[in-house]
Protein backbone atom coordinates (compact mmCIF):
# COMPACT_ATOMS: atom_id res chain seq x y z
CA UNK A 1 0.00 0.00 0.00
CA UNK A 2 0.95 3.35 -0.72
CA UNK A 3 1.45 6.29 2.11
CA UNK A 4 1.48 9.28 1.37
CA UNK A 5 2.85 12.12 3.11
CA UNK A 6 1.26 14.87 4.54
CA UNK A 7 3.10 18.11 5.39
CA UNK A 8 2.61 20.68 7.48
CA UNK A 9 4.19 24.50 6.24
CA UNK A 10 3.07 27.20 8.00
CA UNK A 11 -0.26 26.87 8.95
CA UNK A 12 -1.27 24.87 6.43
CA UNK A 13 -1.22 21.09 5.42
CA UNK A 14 0.25 20.22 1.49
CA UNK A 15 -0.67 16.91 0.28
CA UNK A 16 1.04 15.70 -2.91
CA UNK A 17 -0.59 12.83 -4.84
CA UNK A 18 2.95 11.93 -6.97
CA UNK A 19 1.87 8.26 -7.46
CA UNK A 20 -1.11 5.84 -8.74
CA UNK A 21 -2.94 5.28 -6.06
CA UNK A 22 -5.07 2.05 -5.29
CA UNK A 23 -8.34 2.72 -3.84
CA UNK A 24 -7.58 1.68 -0.55
CA UNK A 25 -4.17 4.12 -0.43
CA UNK A 26 -6.93 6.46 -1.33
CA UNK A 27 -9.10 5.88 1.55
CA UNK A 28 -6.23 5.56 4.00
CA UNK A 29 -4.80 9.41 3.04
CA UNK A 30 -7.79 10.47 3.55
CA UNK A 31 -8.43 9.49 7.10
CA UNK A 32 -4.68 10.42 8.14
CA UNK A 33 -5.59 14.04 6.74
CA UNK A 34 -8.12 14.59 8.36
CA UNK A 35 -6.53 13.06 11.81
CA UNK A 36 -3.24 15.37 10.40
CA UNK A 37 -5.51 18.28 10.53
CA UNK A 38 -7.12 17.40 14.22
CA UNK A 39 -3.38 16.94 15.11
CA UNK A 40 -1.53 20.15 13.38
CA UNK A 41 -4.54 22.31 14.30
CA UNK A 42 -4.07 23.36 10.50
CA UNK A 43 -5.70 26.84 8.96
CA UNK A 44 -6.41 25.08 5.82
CA UNK A 45 -5.52 21.94 3.17
CA UNK A 46 -4.04 21.98 -0.10
CA UNK A 47 -4.06 18.68 -2.53
CA UNK A 48 -1.44 18.68 -5.42
CA UNK A 49 -3.00 16.82 -8.31
CA UNK A 50 -0.44 17.98 -10.67
CA UNK A 51 1.34 14.49 -10.93
CA UNK A 52 -2.07 11.96 -11.43
CA UNK A 53 -2.88 11.74 -14.97
CA UNK A 54 -6.15 9.75 -14.20
CA UNK A 55 -8.39 10.14 -11.86
CA UNK A 56 -11.72 7.93 -12.00
CA UNK A 57 -15.16 8.31 -9.85
CA UNK A 58 -13.48 6.67 -6.76
CA UNK A 59 -10.44 8.98 -6.84
CA UNK A 60 -12.80 12.41 -7.88
CA UNK A 61 -15.11 11.11 -5.29
CA UNK A 62 -12.39 11.14 -2.46
CA UNK A 63 -10.49 14.49 -3.14
CA UNK A 64 -14.40 15.66 -3.29
CA UNK A 65 -15.03 14.28 0.03
CA UNK A 66 -12.12 15.23 1.96
CA UNK A 67 -12.80 19.01 1.08
CA UNK A 68 -16.39 18.23 2.28
CA UNK A 69 -15.09 16.11 5.98
CA UNK A 70 -12.22 18.90 6.04
CA UNK A 71 -14.86 21.79 5.86
CA UNK A 72 -16.99 20.01 8.87
CA UNK A 73 -13.56 20.35 10.83
CA UNK A 74 -13.04 23.74 9.97
CA UNK A 75 -9.81 24.23 7.14
CA UNK A 76 -10.87 24.87 3.65
CA UNK A 77 -9.52 22.92 1.02
CA UNK A 78 -8.00 23.50 -2.44
CA UNK A 79 -7.14 21.86 -5.01
CA UNK A 80 -4.31 22.39 -7.54
CA UNK A 81 -2.70 21.11 -10.53
CA UNK A 82 -5.67 19.25 -13.06
CA UNK A 83 -4.33 18.27 -15.79
CA UNK A 84 -6.87 19.14 -18.68
CA UNK A 85 -7.13 15.65 -20.02
CA UNK A 86 -7.92 14.81 -16.30
CA UNK A 87 -10.45 17.71 -16.06
CA UNK A 88 -12.14 16.94 -19.11
CA UNK A 89 -12.44 13.49 -18.57
CA UNK A 90 -14.41 14.17 -14.84
CA UNK A 91 -16.82 16.66 -15.93
CA UNK A 92 -17.71 13.89 -19.21
CA UNK A 93 -17.86 11.01 -16.69
CA UNK A 94 -20.56 13.29 -15.12
CA UNK A 95 -18.61 13.21 -11.44
CA UNK A 96 -20.39 16.96 -9.34
CA UNK A 97 -16.75 18.14 -7.64
CA UNK A 98 -19.80 21.03 -6.09
CA UNK A 99 -18.39 22.35 -3.56
CA UNK A 100 -14.06 21.98 -4.55
CA UNK A 101 -12.50 25.36 -5.16
CA UNK A 102 -9.55 24.80 -7.59
CA UNK A 103 -6.42 26.59 -8.44
CA UNK A 104 -3.77 26.24 -11.34
CA UNK A 105 -0.76 25.42 -9.57
CA UNK A 106 0.64 25.31 -6.35
CA UNK A 107 2.12 28.90 -6.06
CA UNK A 108 -1.58 30.29 -6.91
CA UNK A 109 -3.31 27.88 -4.64
CA UNK A 110 -1.63 28.57 -1.77
CA UNK A 111 -2.44 32.66 -2.58
CA UNK A 112 -6.02 31.59 -3.11
CA UNK A 113 -5.98 29.75 0.25
CA UNK A 114 -4.79 32.26 2.36
CA UNK A 115 -7.47 34.33 1.23
CA UNK A 116 -10.11 31.35 1.53
CA UNK A 117 -8.88 31.28 5.37
CA UNK A 118 -9.15 35.00 5.55
CA UNK A 119 -12.75 34.99 3.89
CA UNK A 120 -13.79 31.73 6.18
CA UNK A 121 -15.44 34.60 8.75
CA UNK A 122 -17.99 36.18 5.72
CA UNK A 123 -18.36 32.30 5.00
CA UNK A 124 -22.23 33.07 5.81
CA UNK A 125 -23.40 34.97 3.19
CA UNK A 126 -22.08 32.91 0.97
CA UNK A 127 -23.57 29.57 1.97
CA UNK A 128 -26.85 30.86 2.06
CA UNK A 129 -26.52 32.09 -1.16
CA UNK A 130 -25.22 28.59 -2.16
CA UNK A 131 -28.32 26.71 -1.16
CA UNK A 132 -31.51 28.55 -2.13
CA UNK A 133 -29.59 27.78 -5.56
CA UNK A 134 -29.81 24.37 -4.71
CA UNK A 135 -25.98 24.12 -3.55
CA UNK A 136 -24.83 20.02 -2.91
CA UNK A 137 -23.20 18.30 -0.05
CA UNK A 138 -21.01 19.71 2.35
CA UNK A 139 -18.77 21.80 0.64
CA UNK B 1 -7.79 -7.12 -38.33
CA UNK B 2 -8.04 -7.49 -34.00
CA UNK B 3 -4.54 -7.65 -32.04
CA UNK B 4 -4.57 -8.71 -28.90
CA UNK B 5 -1.50 -6.90 -27.03
CA UNK B 6 -2.22 -7.64 -23.56
CA UNK B 7 -3.75 -9.16 -20.62
CA UNK B 8 -4.17 -8.07 -17.19
CA UNK B 9 -5.61 -10.02 -14.34
CA UNK B 10 -7.43 -9.03 -11.98
CA UNK B 11 -8.22 -9.48 -8.34
CA UNK B 12 -7.63 -6.80 -6.41
CA UNK B 13 -7.41 -2.71 -6.02
CA UNK B 14 -3.62 -2.81 -7.42
CA UNK B 15 -4.69 -4.94 -10.37
CA UNK B 16 -7.00 -2.30 -11.06
CA UNK B 17 -4.49 0.71 -10.96
CA UNK B 18 -1.92 -2.19 -13.70
CA UNK B 19 -4.78 -2.62 -15.76
CA UNK B 20 -5.86 1.26 -15.90
CA UNK B 21 -1.78 2.00 -16.24
CA UNK B 22 -1.25 -0.64 -18.81
CA UNK B 23 -4.13 0.73 -21.09
CA UNK B 24 -3.15 4.04 -20.80
CA UNK B 25 0.32 2.66 -22.12
CA UNK B 26 -1.61 1.25 -25.35
CA UNK B 27 -3.53 3.76 -26.04
CA UNK B 28 -0.42 6.31 -26.47
CA UNK B 29 1.64 3.76 -28.68
CA UNK B 30 -1.61 3.17 -30.78
CA UNK B 31 -1.76 6.76 -31.20
CA UNK B 32 -4.41 8.50 -29.15
CA UNK B 33 -3.95 12.07 -27.67
CA UNK B 34 -3.32 12.96 -24.05
CA UNK B 35 -7.37 13.33 -23.56
CA UNK B 36 -8.36 9.98 -24.73
CA UNK B 37 -5.86 8.29 -22.89
CA UNK B 38 -7.34 9.73 -20.06
CA UNK B 39 -10.88 8.85 -21.61
CA UNK B 40 -10.25 5.07 -22.11
CA UNK B 41 -7.80 4.49 -18.95
CA UNK B 42 -10.27 6.35 -16.78
CA UNK B 43 -13.22 3.82 -18.64
CA UNK B 44 -10.85 1.00 -17.85
CA UNK B 45 -10.55 1.72 -14.37
CA UNK B 46 -14.41 1.84 -13.57
CA UNK B 47 -14.90 -1.41 -15.02
CA UNK B 48 -12.07 -2.86 -13.18
CA UNK B 49 -13.26 -1.63 -10.14
CA UNK B 50 -16.51 -3.17 -11.12
CA UNK B 51 -14.75 -6.94 -11.82
CA UNK B 52 -12.71 -6.31 -8.10
CA UNK B 53 -16.20 -5.27 -5.93
CA UNK B 54 -19.06 -7.19 -7.53
CA UNK B 55 -17.27 -10.24 -8.93
CA UNK B 56 -14.11 -10.72 -7.17
CA UNK B 57 -11.74 -11.89 -9.65
CA UNK B 58 -11.88 -11.51 -13.64
CA UNK B 59 -9.30 -10.12 -16.62
CA UNK B 60 -9.31 -6.99 -18.92
CA UNK B 61 -8.16 -7.83 -22.35
CA UNK B 62 -6.51 -4.96 -24.48
CA UNK B 63 -6.40 -4.95 -28.63
CA UNK B 64 -5.79 -2.91 -31.21
CA UNK B 65 -8.24 -2.74 -33.76
CA UNK B 66 -6.49 -2.17 -37.65
CA UNK B 67 -9.46 -2.11 -39.86
CA UNK B 68 -8.92 -0.14 -43.09
CA UNK B 69 -11.73 1.59 -42.12
CA UNK B 70 -11.36 2.03 -38.21
CA UNK B 71 -8.30 2.11 -36.24
CA UNK B 72 -8.34 2.02 -32.30
CA UNK B 73 -8.24 0.09 -29.25
CA UNK B 74 -10.60 -2.28 -27.59
CA UNK B 75 -11.02 -3.50 -24.19
CA UNK B 76 -13.01 -6.50 -23.04
CA UNK B 77 -13.65 -6.21 -19.50
CA UNK B 78 -14.65 -10.39 -17.97
CA UNK B 79 -15.59 -12.00 -15.01
CA UNK B 80 -17.24 -15.25 -13.83
CA UNK B 81 -19.03 -13.11 -11.44
CA UNK B 82 -23.07 -13.15 -10.42
CA UNK B 83 -23.78 -11.18 -13.54
CA UNK B 84 -25.69 -8.04 -14.13
CA UNK B 85 -29.89 -8.95 -13.68
CA UNK B 86 -31.06 -5.65 -15.16
CA UNK B 87 -28.64 -3.97 -17.78
CA UNK B 88 -30.69 -1.29 -18.67
CA UNK B 89 -30.67 -0.51 -14.56
CA UNK B 90 -27.23 -0.47 -14.57
CA UNK B 91 -26.60 1.49 -17.10
CA UNK B 92 -28.76 4.20 -15.90
CA UNK B 93 -26.93 6.92 -13.74
CA UNK B 94 -26.77 6.84 -10.00
CA UNK B 95 -27.99 2.90 -10.08
CA UNK B 96 -25.72 1.27 -7.44
CA UNK B 97 -25.97 -2.66 -5.56
CA UNK B 98 -22.24 -1.39 -3.88
CA UNK B 99 -23.41 1.94 -2.13
CA UNK B 100 -21.27 4.00 -4.34
CA UNK B 101 -22.01 6.55 -6.94
CA UNK B 102 -23.40 4.56 -9.56
CA UNK B 103 -21.39 6.76 -12.35
CA UNK B 104 -19.23 3.73 -13.17
CA UNK B 105 -21.40 1.83 -16.20
CA UNK B 106 -23.35 5.17 -17.72
CA UNK B 107 -20.06 7.14 -17.25
CA UNK B 108 -17.92 4.56 -19.27
CA UNK B 109 -20.45 4.56 -22.07
CA UNK B 110 -19.81 8.63 -22.38
CA UNK B 111 -16.06 8.43 -22.39
CA UNK B 112 -15.94 5.77 -25.20
CA UNK B 113 -17.10 5.46 -28.38
CA UNK B 114 -18.89 1.94 -27.67
CA UNK B 115 -20.05 -0.34 -25.41
CA UNK B 116 -21.37 -3.66 -25.88
CA UNK B 117 -22.25 -5.48 -22.34
CA UNK B 118 -23.47 -9.35 -22.18
CA UNK B 119 -24.30 -10.55 -19.29
CA UNK B 120 -25.82 -13.98 -17.58
CA UNK B 121 -27.33 -14.51 -14.26
CA UNK B 122 -24.61 -16.90 -12.53
CA UNK B 123 -22.15 -16.87 -15.58
CA UNK B 124 -20.96 -13.22 -15.59
CA UNK B 125 -20.24 -10.05 -17.80
CA UNK B 126 -18.22 -9.93 -20.28
CA UNK B 127 -18.21 -5.83 -21.00
CA UNK B 128 -16.42 -4.32 -24.54
CA UNK B 129 -15.35 -1.04 -25.12
CA UNK B 130 -14.07 0.66 -28.05
CA UNK B 131 -12.21 3.84 -29.15
CA UNK B 132 -11.38 4.71 -32.48
CA UNK B 133 -8.75 6.96 -34.00
CA UNK B 134 -10.62 10.41 -35.52
CA UNK C 1 -33.79 12.21 29.24
CA UNK C 2 -30.04 13.90 28.92
CA UNK C 3 -30.46 17.99 29.92
CA UNK C 4 -27.56 19.81 27.89
CA UNK C 5 -27.08 23.71 29.69
CA UNK C 6 -27.35 26.41 27.19
CA UNK C 7 -24.82 28.91 29.00
CA UNK C 8 -24.54 32.44 27.93
CA UNK C 9 -21.13 33.93 28.09
CA UNK C 10 -21.03 37.31 26.84
CA UNK C 11 -22.67 37.97 24.26
CA UNK C 12 -22.77 34.31 22.77
CA UNK C 13 -24.37 31.32 23.73
CA UNK C 14 -22.30 28.44 24.62
CA UNK C 15 -23.87 24.64 24.08
CA UNK C 16 -21.15 21.86 25.22
CA UNK C 17 -22.85 18.23 23.71
CA UNK C 18 -21.20 15.69 26.89
CA UNK C 19 -23.20 12.88 26.14
CA UNK C 20 -24.84 10.48 24.12
CA UNK C 21 -28.08 12.61 23.38
CA UNK C 22 -30.47 10.03 22.40
CA UNK C 23 -33.52 11.23 20.14
CA UNK C 24 -35.61 13.16 22.29
CA UNK C 25 -32.89 14.95 24.31
CA UNK C 26 -31.64 15.99 21.32
CA UNK C 27 -35.03 18.18 20.19
CA UNK C 28 -35.06 19.30 23.18
CA UNK C 29 -31.82 20.92 23.01
CA UNK C 30 -32.68 22.05 19.54
CA UNK C 31 -36.24 23.78 21.95
CA UNK C 32 -34.39 25.16 24.52
CA UNK C 33 -31.58 26.99 22.55
CA UNK C 34 -33.91 28.35 20.36
CA UNK C 35 -35.67 29.59 23.67
CA UNK C 36 -32.96 30.75 24.82
CA UNK C 37 -31.40 32.60 22.03
CA UNK C 38 -34.84 34.93 22.37
CA UNK C 39 -34.75 34.94 25.65
CA UNK C 40 -30.96 35.97 25.94
CA UNK C 41 -30.62 38.22 22.80
CA UNK C 42 -27.57 36.22 22.07
CA UNK C 43 -25.39 37.59 18.78
CA UNK C 44 -24.35 34.12 18.51
CA UNK C 45 -24.19 30.51 18.85
CA UNK C 46 -21.52 27.81 19.14
CA UNK C 47 -21.63 24.47 19.22
CA UNK C 48 -19.01 22.37 20.68
CA UNK C 49 -19.34 18.44 19.55
CA UNK C 50 -15.95 17.88 20.87
CA UNK C 51 -16.91 14.67 23.17
CA UNK C 52 -19.27 13.78 20.27
CA UNK C 53 -18.04 10.29 18.87
CA UNK C 54 -21.56 8.95 17.38
CA UNK C 55 -23.13 11.25 14.92
CA UNK C 56 -25.42 9.88 12.76
CA UNK C 57 -28.27 10.97 10.30
CA UNK C 58 -31.00 12.26 13.64
CA UNK C 59 -28.37 14.29 15.13
CA UNK C 60 -26.23 15.33 12.00
CA UNK C 61 -29.45 17.16 10.73
CA UNK C 62 -30.06 18.58 14.22
CA UNK C 63 -27.39 20.74 14.19
CA UNK C 64 -27.89 21.15 10.87
CA UNK C 65 -31.06 22.22 11.81
CA UNK C 66 -30.06 24.59 14.87
CA UNK C 67 -27.90 26.37 12.72
CA UNK C 68 -30.31 27.53 10.15
CA UNK C 69 -33.12 28.25 12.42
CA UNK C 70 -30.49 29.92 14.94
CA UNK C 71 -30.08 31.65 11.82
CA UNK C 72 -33.66 32.61 10.69
CA UNK C 73 -33.86 34.55 14.05
CA UNK C 74 -30.12 35.77 13.80
CA UNK C 75 -27.26 34.77 15.36
CA UNK C 76 -24.82 32.89 13.31
CA UNK C 77 -23.90 29.77 14.50
CA UNK C 78 -20.57 27.70 14.45
CA UNK C 79 -20.14 24.20 15.14
CA UNK C 80 -16.66 23.30 16.72
CA UNK C 81 -14.60 19.73 17.25
CA UNK C 82 -16.31 17.75 14.99
CA UNK C 83 -13.76 14.90 15.44
CA UNK C 84 -12.37 13.30 11.92
CA UNK C 85 -14.25 10.15 12.37
CA UNK C 86 -17.29 11.53 12.35
CA UNK C 87 -16.44 14.30 9.80
CA UNK C 88 -15.70 11.00 7.47
CA UNK C 89 -18.73 9.11 8.22
CA UNK C 90 -21.37 12.31 7.73
CA UNK C 91 -20.35 12.51 4.27
CA UNK C 92 -19.94 9.16 3.28
CA UNK C 93 -23.55 8.88 5.10
CA UNK C 94 -24.55 11.76 2.46
CA UNK C 95 -25.93 14.32 4.85
CA UNK C 96 -25.65 17.87 3.03
CA UNK C 97 -24.37 20.23 6.48
CA UNK C 98 -24.31 23.06 3.57
CA UNK C 99 -25.43 26.37 5.85
CA UNK C 100 -23.31 24.86 9.05
CA UNK C 101 -19.66 26.87 9.96
CA UNK C 102 -17.29 24.37 11.55
CA UNK C 103 -14.03 25.30 13.54
CA UNK C 104 -11.30 23.26 14.99
CA UNK C 105 -11.48 24.24 18.50
CA UNK C 106 -13.95 26.07 21.07
CA UNK C 107 -10.52 29.13 21.00
CA UNK C 108 -10.88 28.93 16.75
CA UNK C 109 -14.57 29.10 16.83
CA UNK C 110 -15.12 31.61 18.91
CA UNK C 111 -12.84 34.53 16.94
CA UNK C 112 -14.84 33.05 13.83
CA UNK C 113 -18.02 33.52 15.64
CA UNK C 114 -16.96 36.77 16.67
CA UNK C 115 -16.17 38.24 13.43
CA UNK C 116 -19.08 36.63 11.69
CA UNK C 117 -21.49 38.80 13.98
CA UNK C 118 -19.38 41.21 13.24
CA UNK C 119 -19.39 41.37 9.67
CA UNK C 120 -23.37 40.45 10.00
CA UNK C 121 -23.96 43.83 11.98
CA UNK C 122 -21.62 46.13 9.63
CA UNK C 123 -23.99 44.49 6.55
CA UNK C 124 -27.23 45.19 8.58
CA UNK C 125 -25.93 48.91 9.68
CA UNK C 126 -25.47 49.37 5.63
CA UNK C 127 -28.84 47.80 4.46
CA UNK C 128 -30.57 49.87 7.18
CA UNK C 129 -28.73 52.63 5.76
CA UNK C 130 -29.73 51.69 2.06
CA UNK C 131 -33.33 51.29 2.32
CA UNK C 132 -35.43 53.20 4.58
CA UNK C 133 -38.45 51.28 3.92
CA UNK C 134 -39.55 47.89 2.77
CA UNK C 135 -36.80 46.30 4.84
CA UNK C 136 -37.32 42.66 5.35
CA UNK C 137 -35.83 40.38 7.91
CA UNK C 138 -33.67 37.41 8.08
CA UNK C 139 -30.35 39.09 6.42
CA UNK D 1 -16.75 -18.85 13.06
CA UNK D 2 -19.46 -16.91 14.16
CA UNK D 3 -19.79 -15.79 17.79
CA UNK D 4 -22.54 -14.12 19.50
CA UNK D 5 -21.17 -11.00 21.55
CA UNK D 6 -24.28 -9.10 22.92
CA UNK D 7 -28.34 -8.95 22.16
CA UNK D 8 -29.97 -5.59 22.96
CA UNK D 9 -33.46 -4.67 23.08
CA UNK D 10 -34.98 -2.08 20.89
CA UNK D 11 -37.97 -0.28 22.04
CA UNK D 12 -37.57 2.99 22.95
CA UNK D 13 -35.06 6.09 21.61
CA UNK D 14 -32.50 5.63 24.79
CA UNK D 15 -31.86 1.64 23.70
CA UNK D 16 -30.59 2.79 20.41
CA UNK D 17 -28.38 4.85 22.35
CA UNK D 18 -27.35 1.63 24.25
CA UNK D 19 -27.07 -0.52 20.85
CA UNK D 20 -24.96 1.71 19.04
CA UNK D 21 -22.40 2.17 22.02
CA UNK D 22 -22.67 -1.89 22.64
CA UNK D 23 -21.55 -2.04 18.67
CA UNK D 24 -19.12 0.59 18.93
CA UNK D 25 -17.21 -0.92 22.33
CA UNK D 26 -17.33 -4.57 20.23
CA UNK D 27 -16.28 -3.11 17.10
CA UNK D 28 -13.08 -1.42 19.00
CA UNK D 29 -12.67 -4.61 20.38
CA UNK D 30 -12.50 -6.47 17.66
CA UNK D 31 -9.76 -4.33 16.62
CA UNK D 32 -11.42 -2.04 14.42
CA UNK D 33 -10.09 1.67 14.17
CA UNK D 34 -11.72 5.00 15.16
CA UNK D 35 -13.06 5.49 11.61
CA UNK D 36 -14.97 2.19 11.25
CA UNK D 37 -16.07 1.98 15.04
CA UNK D 38 -17.82 5.27 13.57
CA UNK D 39 -19.26 3.86 10.77
CA UNK D 40 -20.76 0.72 12.12
CA UNK D 41 -22.13 2.67 15.30
CA UNK D 42 -23.46 5.54 12.96
CA UNK D 43 -24.87 2.28 10.90
CA UNK D 44 -26.42 0.72 13.92
CA UNK D 45 -28.26 3.91 14.78
CA UNK D 46 -29.97 4.31 11.95
CA UNK D 47 -31.34 0.62 11.88
CA UNK D 48 -31.99 0.93 15.48
CA UNK D 49 -34.14 4.07 14.92
CA UNK D 50 -35.55 2.31 12.16
CA UNK D 51 -36.89 -0.21 14.40
CA UNK D 52 -38.26 2.41 17.28
CA UNK D 53 -39.86 4.03 14.46
CA UNK D 54 -41.47 1.18 12.36
CA UNK D 55 -42.06 -1.65 14.24
CA UNK D 56 -42.14 -0.13 17.70
CA UNK D 57 -39.52 -2.87 19.00
CA UNK D 58 -37.01 -5.67 17.88
CA UNK D 59 -33.58 -6.37 18.80
CA UNK D 60 -30.35 -6.09 17.77
CA UNK D 61 -27.68 -8.94 17.65
CA UNK D 62 -23.82 -8.18 17.68
CA UNK D 63 -21.71 -11.03 16.58
CA UNK D 64 -17.62 -11.29 16.09
CA UNK D 65 -17.09 -13.05 12.37
CA UNK D 66 -13.88 -15.03 13.12
CA UNK D 67 -13.26 -17.16 9.63
CA UNK D 68 -9.69 -17.59 8.76
CA UNK D 69 -10.07 -15.71 5.68
CA UNK D 70 -12.13 -12.68 7.00
CA UNK D 71 -12.71 -11.49 10.56
CA UNK D 72 -15.13 -8.40 11.19
CA UNK D 73 -18.40 -7.71 13.18
CA UNK D 74 -22.13 -8.75 11.93
CA UNK D 75 -25.20 -6.77 13.23
CA UNK D 76 -28.31 -8.15 12.56
CA UNK D 77 -31.34 -5.90 13.80
CA UNK D 78 -35.16 -7.83 13.55
CA UNK D 79 -38.47 -6.76 14.54
CA UNK D 80 -41.48 -8.39 14.17
CA UNK D 81 -43.24 -4.85 12.93
CA UNK D 82 -44.71 -4.21 9.59
CA UNK D 83 -41.93 -5.29 7.32
CA UNK D 84 -40.70 -3.41 4.18
CA UNK D 85 -43.31 -3.52 0.90
CA UNK D 86 -41.05 -2.81 -1.31
CA UNK D 87 -37.14 -3.53 -0.36
CA UNK D 88 -35.23 -1.23 -3.66
CA UNK D 89 -37.40 1.30 -2.66
CA UNK D 90 -36.25 1.49 0.81
CA UNK D 91 -32.91 1.23 -0.35
CA UNK D 92 -32.64 4.35 -2.77
CA UNK D 93 -31.79 7.54 -1.47
CA UNK D 94 -34.30 10.13 0.07
CA UNK D 95 -37.35 7.40 0.62
CA UNK D 96 -39.06 7.52 3.54
CA UNK D 97 -42.74 6.76 5.12
CA UNK D 98 -41.67 8.66 7.96
CA UNK D 99 -41.31 12.25 7.09
CA UNK D 100 -37.83 12.07 7.83
CA UNK D 101 -34.31 11.96 5.83
CA UNK D 102 -34.81 8.55 3.88
CA UNK D 103 -30.95 8.41 4.28
CA UNK D 104 -30.80 5.69 6.78
CA UNK D 105 -30.97 2.61 4.67
CA UNK D 106 -28.80 3.54 1.78
CA UNK D 107 -26.50 5.55 4.05
CA UNK D 108 -26.16 2.36 5.96
CA UNK D 109 -25.24 0.68 3.01
CA UNK D 110 -22.49 2.99 2.41
CA UNK D 111 -20.82 3.23 5.46
CA UNK D 112 -20.87 -1.01 6.18
CA UNK D 113 -18.52 -3.59 3.62
CA UNK D 114 -22.20 -5.41 3.41
CA UNK D 115 -25.90 -5.49 4.06
CA UNK D 116 -28.81 -8.26 3.30
CA UNK D 117 -32.51 -7.04 3.95
CA UNK D 118 -34.96 -9.68 4.63
CA UNK D 119 -38.32 -8.26 4.62
CA UNK D 120 -42.19 -10.06 4.86
CA UNK D 121 -45.40 -7.88 5.04
CA UNK D 122 -46.77 -8.55 8.52
CA UNK D 123 -43.99 -10.58 9.51
CA UNK D 124 -41.57 -8.40 10.37
CA UNK D 125 -37.39 -7.16 9.08
CA UNK D 126 -34.05 -8.50 9.24
CA UNK D 127 -31.41 -6.85 8.51
CA UNK D 128 -27.94 -8.37 8.00
CA UNK D 129 -24.39 -5.71 8.23
CA UNK D 130 -21.39 -6.67 7.87
CA UNK D 131 -18.03 -5.00 8.16
CA UNK D 132 -14.04 -7.26 7.94
CA UNK D 133 -11.00 -6.09 9.54
CA UNK D 134 -8.66 -4.91 6.56
N1 LIG E 1 -18.89 -6.97 -13.27
C1 LIG E 1 -20.08 -6.88 -12.68
N2 LIG E 1 -20.70 -7.97 -12.15
C2 LIG E 1 -21.89 -7.87 -11.55
N3 LIG E 1 -22.58 -6.72 -11.41
C3 LIG E 1 -22.03 -5.59 -11.91
C4 LIG E 1 -20.77 -5.60 -12.55
N4 LIG E 1 -20.50 -4.33 -12.94
C5 LIG E 1 -21.53 -3.58 -12.56
N5 LIG E 1 -22.47 -4.32 -11.93
C6 LIG E 1 -23.78 -3.84 -11.40
O1 LIG E 1 -24.11 -2.62 -12.02
C7 LIG E 1 -24.31 -1.60 -11.03
C8 LIG E 1 -23.91 -0.25 -11.58
O2 LIG E 1 -22.52 -0.19 -11.77
P1 LIG E 1 -21.78 1.22 -11.86
O3 LIG E 1 -22.57 2.12 -12.74
O4 LIG E 1 -20.36 0.98 -12.23
O5 LIG E 1 -21.90 1.85 -10.42
P2 LIG E 1 -21.31 1.36 -9.02
O6 LIG E 1 -20.13 0.49 -9.31
O7 LIG E 1 -20.94 2.64 -8.33
O8 LIG E 1 -22.42 0.65 -8.33
C9 LIG E 1 -23.50 -2.07 -9.85
O9 LIG E 1 -23.96 -1.49 -8.65
C10 LIG E 1 -23.71 -3.58 -9.91
O10 LIG E 1 -24.95 -3.93 -9.36
N1 LIG F 1 -37.62 -1.89 10.37
C1 LIG F 1 -38.47 -1.40 9.45
N2 LIG F 1 -39.76 -1.83 9.38
C2 LIG F 1 -40.59 -1.33 8.45
N3 LIG F 1 -40.25 -0.41 7.53
C3 LIG F 1 -38.99 0.06 7.54
C4 LIG F 1 -38.03 -0.40 8.49
N4 LIG F 1 -36.85 0.21 8.23
C5 LIG F 1 -37.07 1.03 7.18
N5 LIG F 1 -38.35 0.94 6.76
C6 LIG F 1 -38.95 1.64 5.61
O1 LIG F 1 -37.90 2.09 4.74
C7 LIG F 1 -37.99 3.51 4.57
C8 LIG F 1 -36.60 4.10 4.37
O2 LIG F 1 -35.84 3.99 5.55
P1 LIG F 1 -34.59 4.94 5.77
O3 LIG F 1 -33.78 4.95 4.53
O4 LIG F 1 -33.90 4.52 7.02
O5 LIG F 1 -35.18 6.39 5.91
P2 LIG F 1 -36.14 7.03 7.02
O6 LIG F 1 -35.99 6.19 8.26
O7 LIG F 1 -35.61 8.42 7.17
O8 LIG F 1 -37.51 6.99 6.44
C9 LIG F 1 -38.70 4.00 5.78
O9 LIG F 1 -39.32 5.26 5.57
C10 LIG F 1 -39.72 2.88 6.03
O10 LIG F 1 -40.81 3.02 5.16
Amino acid sequence: MERIPVLKISDFLIVTIQVALDDESALKLQEDILEEIAKTKAKGLLIDITAVDIVDSFMGRMIRDIARMARLMGPPTIVVGMQPAVAITLVELGLKMTGVSCALNLEKGLLMLKEMVEAKEREERTLEAEETEGYEAGA
Amino acid sequence: MRQVLEEVAVRNNTDIVTARNSVRTHAKQIGFGLVDQSRIATAVSELARNIVVYAKSGKVEIAKLNEDSKKGIEVVCEDNGPGIPDIEQAMSEGFTTGGSLGMGMPGTKKLMDAMDVWSEAGKGTRITIRKFLK
